[in-house]
């Protein structure tokens, strides 16, 4: 071993010489795929890798006591298992009254919404015996429509997070609520003879009409008062381009199905923004494998940094933020305004090209698009506004309405003035609702040392976080599968959400910490919520419904108020407004080295920090863990000389944070990534010091990009974790990928690259699966790798979380994960594509064979069945996996102590122990639980009536399962469909998981232009 | 040289080479059969419990159902343990004032569960379903016996993979028709093989090998 | 003639193998039977000079084979095929040539159980008290001495005669072994 | 002495080790009380005692990481997905591979009547058992749950289920075990007259008492004799398939397998021969040493190091032959997988050890082509040593460089062993090297009573010579 570090050592200066991983992808003929710069770069980067983790980093640290703890829990262990030990006695315990729907052993139901930035998704969360354990999407609700993505699954492992705050704090002290409403009294009494002079309310974006009437009622009783509202991922920009537009402040909803091309300038429209899961079934409905070709959409996508969004897309420019306006004016003049043509250094490619994109946006007036992301400046909004009028989309493709939130402020000015007011000691208390601005405020506003100067700080939170700390008071908050509230989806559709659980701990709901400070102490969430909607009801603000009684009993069931939804609005451009604001500052060609800020597609904006869930779980494109980095560029990695894991120094003016490096090709040039939501110093036991803080750097001026960072080299490294970075596609053919026309002159291409072995190509008979015989296909062009399925899988059966540590030396135990691909010439600028591996349950499995013990056998309905109990974990099977999906048990992963989290497990699926093989089951406990009430009904499993978790959650439906017997079932459709191809076929696995290959819908002129025409395989 | 060893060696050697063979094949069998044993198994030892209730009484003198407190037997995977209201029912005018039956008024004043003793407990790994059995004409005494002669409950059954296997791959020996499945009286009028045949084909249910695959009851 | 009918047999010694060799052939020749002969190390031929053809232990070993290999294929056809048929990689359930292996080793076992316990069996081993070992001498019998013992059972034996003939074979010495 | 002996030493030519395998001189006497001596009345070398205590640590080492093994699970060693076999496996081929020089040595050479191999074959096959021993530890505790090994046993339980027999590994419970029983009774069997040597040998009461247990009565009778040679050659005659297919089934254990370098047909016969190779380079490593410091060399003589020598050649070739085919084939079978597998091998992060590899096993053995290497005991030992290393790593190399790149690029890996893998393996090592000692100080290390059968043969063979 040894011989091999040194090895690495000093084959390690040689690496990483750009250069030659070009003429590499240079050499290569035909499809070129690859995983990694590492594995471009072969040897060397391995070898550094395991230089840098030679793993005597293993824990030898185990004191005496628990090493005889151990080892008397193993031997105890050994004697259970072993011959003749009597069970331990154990007790049962009925309820003393038993309550009506409950039926013990059996899942409910109940629908409620998950709010994220204000806005709500709906959701129906199932529960046992009053234990919520797994959340899915409503699919009546149009923010879900029975999607969900990884921070709505991953939110029950918060509601049960032991480190949750759980009583009051005063003064860094245990306090009561009592304690609490006594100060509210007495401050209420100052504020009627002040009328709330120096009170100010600071919450994140609300959307909930509850929470907003009370605020409202309290502002008419403290006339004084002030509200301000700050969301760390602000949407001020869409709103400043909105109001420039039209005058007045908007809300634009895209509608997909009608769009036939597409063009997003940075915008992240199927991951980011409160309608992110109906616009990523809408606009996949328009390009999965079902739909004729006919009927697909085309995306064009400019963007700085890759996104699922641009990995989605037929093209793809990587460009720095700052010249996206220059494309923006460009496109717009070709797509007939008035706009002057921008001078070349503002356009940094071909304008062949926008003349061919905006050709194929004019063709298809009224069926085309044009989106824009936030992280632009208002201006390109309102161009992007201006050129969807002009090619009569609106009303069409995109649909204006009111503003959803209920105070439609810009948060970035909100949140300055609240300080500026601070500043100056006009602020005498300050109630922070659920925000946490001390680590999320912009560097330059230097909230903390401002909020010093306030006499009465309280903060209401879920946590006892970074401003819990600097606070005289914190109020533990009821999570949302704890309380009554309500809140509005990105259309405007109410949600009444309703509590799964009550309280673990004392906590309150903010509306009933906003009832006390209007004086009414003691009234529950329930009363406050439904006395709302009683009055709106009798208001007749909501029609079609007898009486009260009823609309509630619904709108419980439903998850959602009927016809709550915005209505459009016409609304008309005014251009001259516009290209006022465009003379004033024309485009112009950047210089130095951009910033661009992301919230973090695993912990958003850090509030999700100490879930476990979405720290381990692997981030879309860089598939890191447990940490954050500075995306570049290959090619200003290469300017900087660094590696990954190299750490470097952004500064921007006296302010600076210390970054470790990520590459990630297809990052625009000159420009840094960094997520939001790491470096926090009091997130809790898992997410505390975890990655760097970008909040550092952030401007509330320019809180999405900042020009001319400087970045220097520092010589300090920092392991950064990545699970699937290692290597390349070795030339095999994983993730099959053809374009539309080569698709449509060999529509059996995928079929062709791989080699099916014929039935009979065996010593034996193969088995025939009578009855059900279950199987999966997942469309690749409907996969966005959201990650979504992971989480739901992980939720569904009770996968443990294993630690940095561990998934360093490949210990991961996701029983499903998002294979990344790179794919092209352009090291730069690559296609990118995802493929959810997970088992294939294959008919001829080599892990079946050599199970000395018969643990994993076959069913005789087709799945690969793994019996953990009788696993004595040799760890052959997963050896013996082509596919490499087996985790195994390397020790104690599963937390058998905590007692919260011992509440959210599934109770249908064993907790695996120590020294056990796990796997996939397709959700064999839903077939199950499918099949025992088909079966006391007297009939077949429907069609549909068993999803496995991650079918479920997938916003998408890229995943479909079923009956391959049953030749109605969709599944069964999909597998004779031409793209339906098994990866690994040729050993002679049998998988019962396909594929459809993925299609690519370019536009032939663009791709002449950049002479992308693929030589023929 | 002198003899080392005496006479009787000779004999000794042999008998302790023979003897050794028969130690080790009893050793093995005393496991098999330890391993069987109520010892172990706890079958047909009655478990104390903390208020000394009578299936016998209940059941067989007062012909009370067994789905008057096991009520979700039919429609869930747990048959369900009766709450206190359920015992108050009754016990709020009978015996209202027994001794015996403190701890369930208790119970109900204080509302805290009263602990019974599980009787039947499968290890965790064990995924048992109550209504799909009732359904398919598996009747209650098949698995837990003559509860109506129990004072005090005992386990009828090992619980041992192999007693569950035997039914799973043969339901005909022990299915009986849906309705007689709550009765503790009921015996086969027919032959029971003819009759669980019959059965089998009528209620539709599975073919021995996929009764017996692992993920029916392991998941 | 107590003594004599306590005597077990005479031992007579020689101090190379072709001796006792030699000895065994003329004593059989003499008409003795019940004789047996010690040596150091085996000796060509010696067994048969003594009467002694042939043993039945390689039918032993042949039947221990047959059974383990019975018994290993029995096992599993009914473990795999009878009681509990699993389906495994799409195998059928008596997929034979995954057995080959375990019947293979079954069979070696019980073959080469029944070579060493047959051989002791026959040998009437263990017997660790034995007449001969009275004679001091006969400690040499396991370093470079060779012995000749003929047992006062013999219908021929005769205390006198036999030591006659026995010291005329040329033995070292001859000794009176008590039973 | 007597008369006979004393004059075919006479007529006997002055001893040249390099073709004797007995040094002349020796009677059926001198050599019963040389190496019964060793045991018996010649006092322990303080060497031995030095030896023995650090194997005794080293056997303390094992303990501790066992222990601690199961307290923690296999997560303290370094394997992981999808590398899930790393030293456990490694070194359970590795020992094995090296328990087969015992039985061959006894069985085949005895059914090739080769005469020399009475003086080596009694502490090879007891080599054998050990290393046996230290082998068997390894697949019970590499498992998961380790206390649940006899799930691999077929009993009948109340579980009602069985081992499922086309997984090798339970071939490999069946072959270990009967291998190990076979050698055993090979080698007490063997034992029976030599520990009746000893009884009346013995000084002590409680020796005698121990000796004369063991001994079962043994008194050389010829009728005892003639059973017990026929039984000894029907032992021999089915120990020789076994020992050949103990190694074939190991390597089933990868060739039964679907993985690129793993699933070949060439892997029973290299196998065999790569273990032969190692249990002959571990004889000679034992064999030397034991020799010298013994004065073993009248018994153990340079023909006997010779002739080893040249059996570690010849399979040395079969071993590098099978290097060759693995090479060759995967370029013939055209399979992708397996030319990346052996590109892989060559160039990929765990190079070093595949070149390392093949110097150890197919280079430097070529010395042994000359005569006057394989007579300079100094450089046998250094060769056998240098044997038993590659072998070693041939092992890492078979089992890491396929199982860490497969076929799913996304799930490939890499190894690295933890300090517990390493304490485990010099555990072992001490495992073995204990029971060696103690072997050394309390039984015949030479079968004595088929060396006395030598003298005559020798003293037949000699006299031409001297005519």
């Amino acid at each position: 071993m040894s011989s091999v570090r040194e090895r690495g050592v000093q084959r390690r200066q040689t690496s990483w010489d750009l250069a030659t991983l070009r003429e590499r992808l240079a050499e290569r003929r035909g499809r070129v795929f690859w995983r990694s710069l590492e594995e471009l770069a072969e040897d060397p980067e391995f070898v550094a890798f395991l230089e840098s983790e030679f793993p005597t980093s293993a824990p030898t640290e185990v004191d005496r006591r628990t090493f005889l703890k151990l080892m008397g829990a193993s031997l105890a262990l050994a004697g259970l298992s072993s011959a003749c030990t009597r069970q331990p006695t154990e007790q049962i315990f009925p309820y003393t009254r038993a309550p009506e729907e409950i039926i013990p052993g059996r899942p409910l139901f109940y629908a409620t919404a998950m709010p994220l930035g204000g806005f709500a998704i709906g959701l129906l969360v199932e529960s046992h015996m009053g234990r919520p354990t797994k959340i899915e999407g409503n699919p009546q609700h149009p923010a879900s429509l029975g999607g969900t993505d990884v921070f709505a699954q991953a939110s029950v492992l918060t509601l049960y997070d032991p480190d949750r705050s759980q009583v009051v704090i005063y003064r860094g002290g245990i306090s009561t609520w009592a304690a609490f409403w006594g100060t509210l009294a007495v401050e209420r009494e100052r504020w009627q003879a002040t009328r709330g002079a120096g009170l100010r309310i600071l919450t994140e974006t609300v959307t909930s009409p509850t929470l907003a009437e009370q605020i409202r009622q309290l502002l008419q009783l403290f006339p004084e008062a002030r509200w301000h509202v700050y969301e760390p991922i602000v949407r001020d920009h869409s709103k400043a381009g909105a109001r420039l537009a039209f005058g007045r402040p908007v809300e634009a909803h895209p509608r997909f199905g009608e769009a036939r091309v597409v063009l997003s300038l940075e915008a992240d429209f199927l991951t980011s923004g409160p309608e992110r899961l109906r616009c990523a079934r809408e606009f996949m409905a328009r390009r999965r494998a079902e739909t004729d070709v006919a009927a697909w959409n085309r995306l064009y996508v400019f963007e700085s940094t890759p996104s699922l969004t641009g990995a989605v897309a037929d093209h793809r420019f990587p460009v720095k933020a700052s010249q996206i306006e220059g494309v923006a004016r460009a496109l717009a003049r070709r797509v007939g305004l008035p706009v002057p043509e921008p001078e070349g250094a503002s356009v940094p490619l071909d304008l062949r090209i926008l003349d061919a994109i905006a050709r194929d946006l004019v063709e298809h007036r009224g069926k085309s698009l044009v989106l824009v992301g936030e992280e632009q400046p208002p201006q390109v909004h309102a161009l992007a506004h201006a050129m969807n009028e002009a090619l009569g989309n609106i009303g069409r493709t995109v649909i204006y309405t009111d503003p959803v939130e209920a105070e439609p402020v810009e948060h970035m000015a909100s949140l300055r003035e609240l300080v500026e007011e601070m500043e100056a000691g006009r602020v005498d208390t300050l109630l922070i609702l659920g925000a946490n601005p001390v680590y999320t405020a912009p560097a330059d506003l230097q909230f903390a040392e401002r909020m010093n100067r306030v006499r009465l700080r309280v903060h209401l939170g879920l946590y006892e976080d970074e401003t819990a700390s600097l606070c005289h008071w914190h109020l533990p908050e009821s999570h949302f599968l704890e309380a009554w509230s309500d809140g509005r989806a990105g259309d405007g559709t109410v949600t009444i959400l309703q509590p799964l659980i009550a309280p673990l701990y004392g906590t309150h709901s903010v509306h009933e910490v906003m009832a006390a400070m209007l004086g009414q102490a003691e009234r529950s969430g329930y009363e406050i919520v439904r006395e709302y909607w009683k009055q709106q009801f009798e208001a007749g603000r909501v029609e079609g419904f007898a009486d009260f009684e009823t609309f509630w009993r619904t709108v419980l069931h439903e998850g959602m108020i009927p016809g709550t939804s915005l209505p459009p609005i016409s609304v008309s451009v005014r251009w001259e407004a516009i290209a006022a604001e465009l003379a004033t500052q024309p485009p112009r060609a950047s210089e130095g080295v951009e910033l661009v800020f992301r919230p973090d597609p695993t912990v958003w904006d850090g509030r999700f920090a100490n879930n476990g869930w979405l720290q381990e779980l692997p981030k879309p494109l860089t598939k890191l863990v447990w940490d954050n980095a500075a995306l570049l560029a290959p090619a200003m990695a290469e300017r900087l000389g660094v590696r990954n894991g190299d750490v470097v120094e952004l500064r921007h003016g006296d302010r600076s944070v210390l970054a470790p490096v990520w590459i990630l090709p297809g990052q625009a040039p000159e420009t840094v990534t960094v997520h939001l939501g790491y470096g926090r110093w009091r997130a809790g036991r898992v997410g505390s010091h975890l990655g760097f803080n970008a909040y550092r750097l952030r401007l509330s001026e320019a809180p999405w990009v900042i020009e001319g960072i400087e970045i220097r080299r520092t010589d300090r490294r920092h392991t950064l974790v990545s699970t699937q970075d290692h290597h390349s596609m070795a030339g095999r053919h994983l993730v099959r990928v053809a374009t539309l026309d080569e698709y449509q002159a060999n529509p059996m291409f995928a079929r062709e690259l791989g080699e099916d072995p014929p039935d009979e190509l065996t010593l034996y008979p193969p088995h025939r699966y009578e009855g059900y015989s279950w199987g999966m296909v997942i469309d690749l062009n409907a996969c966005l790798g959201c990650n979504a399925c992971v989480i739901a899988c992980q939720a569904e059966n009770n996968i443990p979380v294993v630690g940095k540590r561990e998934v360093k030396i490949g210990r991961e135990m996701h029983w499903i994960r998002i294979d990344r691909y790179f794919e092209g010439r352009d090291l730069e600028n690559p296609d990118i594509y995802h493929q959810p591996v997970l088992c294939m349950h294959c008919d001829q499995a080599p892990c079946e064979v050599v199970c000395p013990t018969g643990a994993t056998v076959h069913s005789h309905e087709g799945l690969n069945q793994m019996t953990y109990n009788r696993c004595v974990g040799t760890r052959y099977c997963s050896n013996n996996c082509p596919y490499k999906v087996r985790r195994f048990n390397f020790r104690l992963y599963a937390d058998w102590e905590t007692e919260t989290l011992k509440m959210q497990r599934n109770p249908d699926v064993t907790v695996r122990s120590r020294g056990v093989m796990e796997k996939c089951t397709y959700c064999v406990q839903r077939i199950n639980a499918a099949r025992i009430e088909a079966k006391n009904q007297g009939r077949e499993i429907r069609e549909g009536e068993v999803m496995t978790a991650c079918q479920q959650a997938c916003p998408t439906e890229a995943i479909v399962f079923g009956n391959l017997n049953d030749p109605q079932s969709r599944v069964a459709r999909l597998k004779a469909h031409a793209l339906n191809y098994g990866i690994l076929t040729e050993l002679n696995t049998r998988p019962r998981t396909t594929y459809l290959a993925r299609v690519r819908n370019p536009n032939p002129d663009v791709r002449a232009i950049l002479g992308e025409e693929r030589p023929h395989e | 040289m002198a003899q080392i060893f005496h006479r009787s060696t000779n004999v000794i050697a042999k008998v302790s080479i023979l003897g050794s063979v028969f130690l080790i094949a009893a050793a093995t069998w005393v496991l098999a059969a330890l391993n069987r044993s109520p010892y172990v198994t706890q079958v047909g030892v009655a478990r104390e419990q903390p208020v000394p209730f009578s299936h016998k009484h209940h059941v067989k003198q007062l012909g009370i159902d067994c789905r008057y407190c096991h009520t979700s037997v039919e429609e869930s995977r747990f048959a369900g343990i009766p709450s206190t209201e359920t015992c108050m029912t009754c016990h709020s005018q009978i015996h209202a004032t027994s001794p015996m039956l403190e701890l369930v008024r208790e119970s109900w004043r204080t509302d805290r569960p009263i602990p019974w003793t599980r009787v039947y407990d499968l290890p965790d790994f064990v995924y048992f379903d109550h209504s799909i059995h009732v359904k398919k004409g598996v009747a209650c005494v098949t698995c837990h016996g003559p509860v109506d002669e129990m004072p005090l409950v005992w386990k009828s059954s090992t619980l041992h993979m192999e007693w569950c296997l035997s039914c799973h791959r043969q339901p005909e020996l022990y299915i009986r028709p849906r309705e007689y499945v709550f009765r503790t009286d009921w015996t086969p009028h027919e032959d029971q093989r003819e009759l669980g045949r019959r059965l089998v084909r009528e209620y539709a249910i599975d073919r021995p090998e996929k009764l017996t695959d692992c993920s029916v009851c392991h998941r | 003639m107590t003594e004599r009918r306590e005597l077990y047999g005479l031992l007579a010694e020689f101090h190379a193998p072709e001796a006792v060799l030699e000895a065994a052939r003329r004593a059989r020749a003499a008409g003795y039977r019940r004789m047996d002969a010690y040596t150091p190390f085996p000796v060509e031929g010696l067994a048969e000079a003594l009467g002694f053809h042939r043993t039945r232990l390689p039918l032993i070993v042949l039947l221990g084979g047959l059974f383990g290999g019975a018994l290993g294929y029995a096992l599993l056809y009914y473990a795999e095929v009878v009681d509990y048929p699993l389906i495994v990689g799409g195998k059928p359930f008596h997929s034979w040539p995954a057995f080959i292996p375990i019947v293979f080793e079954t069979t070696i076992f019980f073959a080469a159980l029944s070579a060493v316990l047959g051989m002791l069996a026959l040998n009437g081993l263990p017997m660790p008290y034995h007449p001969v070992f009275h004679v001091p001498r006969f400690a040499l019998a396991s370093r470079d001495r060779f012995f000749l013992l003929i047992e006062a059972r013999d219908p021929k034996f005769d205390p006198e005669a036999t030591r006659r003939f026995l010291e005329e074979l040329g033995a070292d010495g001859v000794w009176e072994v008590e039973p | 002495m007597s008369e006979e002996t004393r004059r075919a030493v006479e007529v006997a030519t002055p001893f040249d080790p390099r073709t004797a395998i007995l040094a002349p001189g020796h009677t059926y006497a001198s050599i019963t009380d040389k190496i019964s001596a060793l045991v018996l009345t010649r006092r322990t070398p303080r060497g031995w005692f030095l030896g023995f205590t650090i194997a005794f640590l080293l056997l303390g080492l094992l303990l501790f990481t066992a222990a601690y093994l199961l307290a923690t699970g296999v997560g303290i060693w370094g394997v992981t997905v999808p590398v899930g076999w790393g030293f456990d496996i490694i070194n359970f081929v590795w020992w094995i591979g090296i328990g087969h020089a015992g039985t061959l040595i006894s069985a085949i050479l005895l059914l090739l009547r080769q005469p020399w191999r009475t003086s080596i074959n009694r502490f090879a096959e007891a080599m054998t058992l050990f290393a046996v021993a230290c082998a068997g530890l390894y697949p019970l505790l590499h498992m998961g749950r380790p206390w649940l090994f006899y799930w691999l046993l077929p009993y009948p339980n109340t579980m009602g289920v069985w081992p499922q027999p086309r997984s090798p590994l339970v071939w490999d419970v069946f072959a270990i075990t009967t291998y190990a029983t076979v050698s055993f009774l090979f080698w007490f069997m063997g034992l029976i007259p030599d520990l009746a040597t000893l009884r009346d040998r013995a000084r002590r009461r409680f020796w005698r008492l121990l000796y004369g247990f063991l001994a079962m009565g043994w008194r050389g009778s010829a009728l005892h004799w003639h059973r017990y040679e026929t039984a000894y050659w029907l032992l021999a005659g089915l120990a020789t398939p076994l020992v050949v297919s103990v190694h074939t089934v190991v390597s089933f254990d990868f060739a039964i397998s679907i993985l690129p370098g793993w699933h070949a047909t060439i892997f029973p016969p290299y196998f065999v021969a790569g273990a032969i190779y190692s249990g002959f380079a571990m004889v000679m490593t034992l064999a030397i040493p034991l020799r010298k410091f013994y004065e073993l060399e009248d018994f153990i003589t340079l023909k006997h190091l010779d002739n080893m020598a040249k059996i570690m050649l010849a399979t040395g070739l079969i071993v590098g032959y099978g290097y060759m085919m693995e090479a060759f084939m995967a370029w013939y079978s055209g399979n992708p997988y397996e030319r990346f597998m052996i590109v892989n091998r060559m160039r990929g992060p765990y190079a070093p050890i595949y070149w390392a590899l093949l110097v150890c096993n197919v280079g430097v053995v070529q010395a042994l082509w000359s005569s006057r290497v394989r007579k300079n005991v100094k450089a046998l030992f250094a060769i056998a040593l240098v044997v038993n290393v590659g072998m070693w790593l041939e092992r890492f190399v078979i089992v890491v460089t396929s199982l860490h790149r497969d076929f799913l690029p996304s799930a490939w890996g890499m190894y690295y062993p933890t300090v517990f893998d390493w304490t485990m393996f010099l555990g072992t090592i001490g495992l073995f090297l204990t029971l060696m000692f103690l072997f050394i100080r309390l039984l015949p290390v030479i079968s004595i009573f088929e060396m006395r059968a030598l003298v005559p043969e020798v003293a037949e063979a000699s006299r031409p010579v001297s005519s």
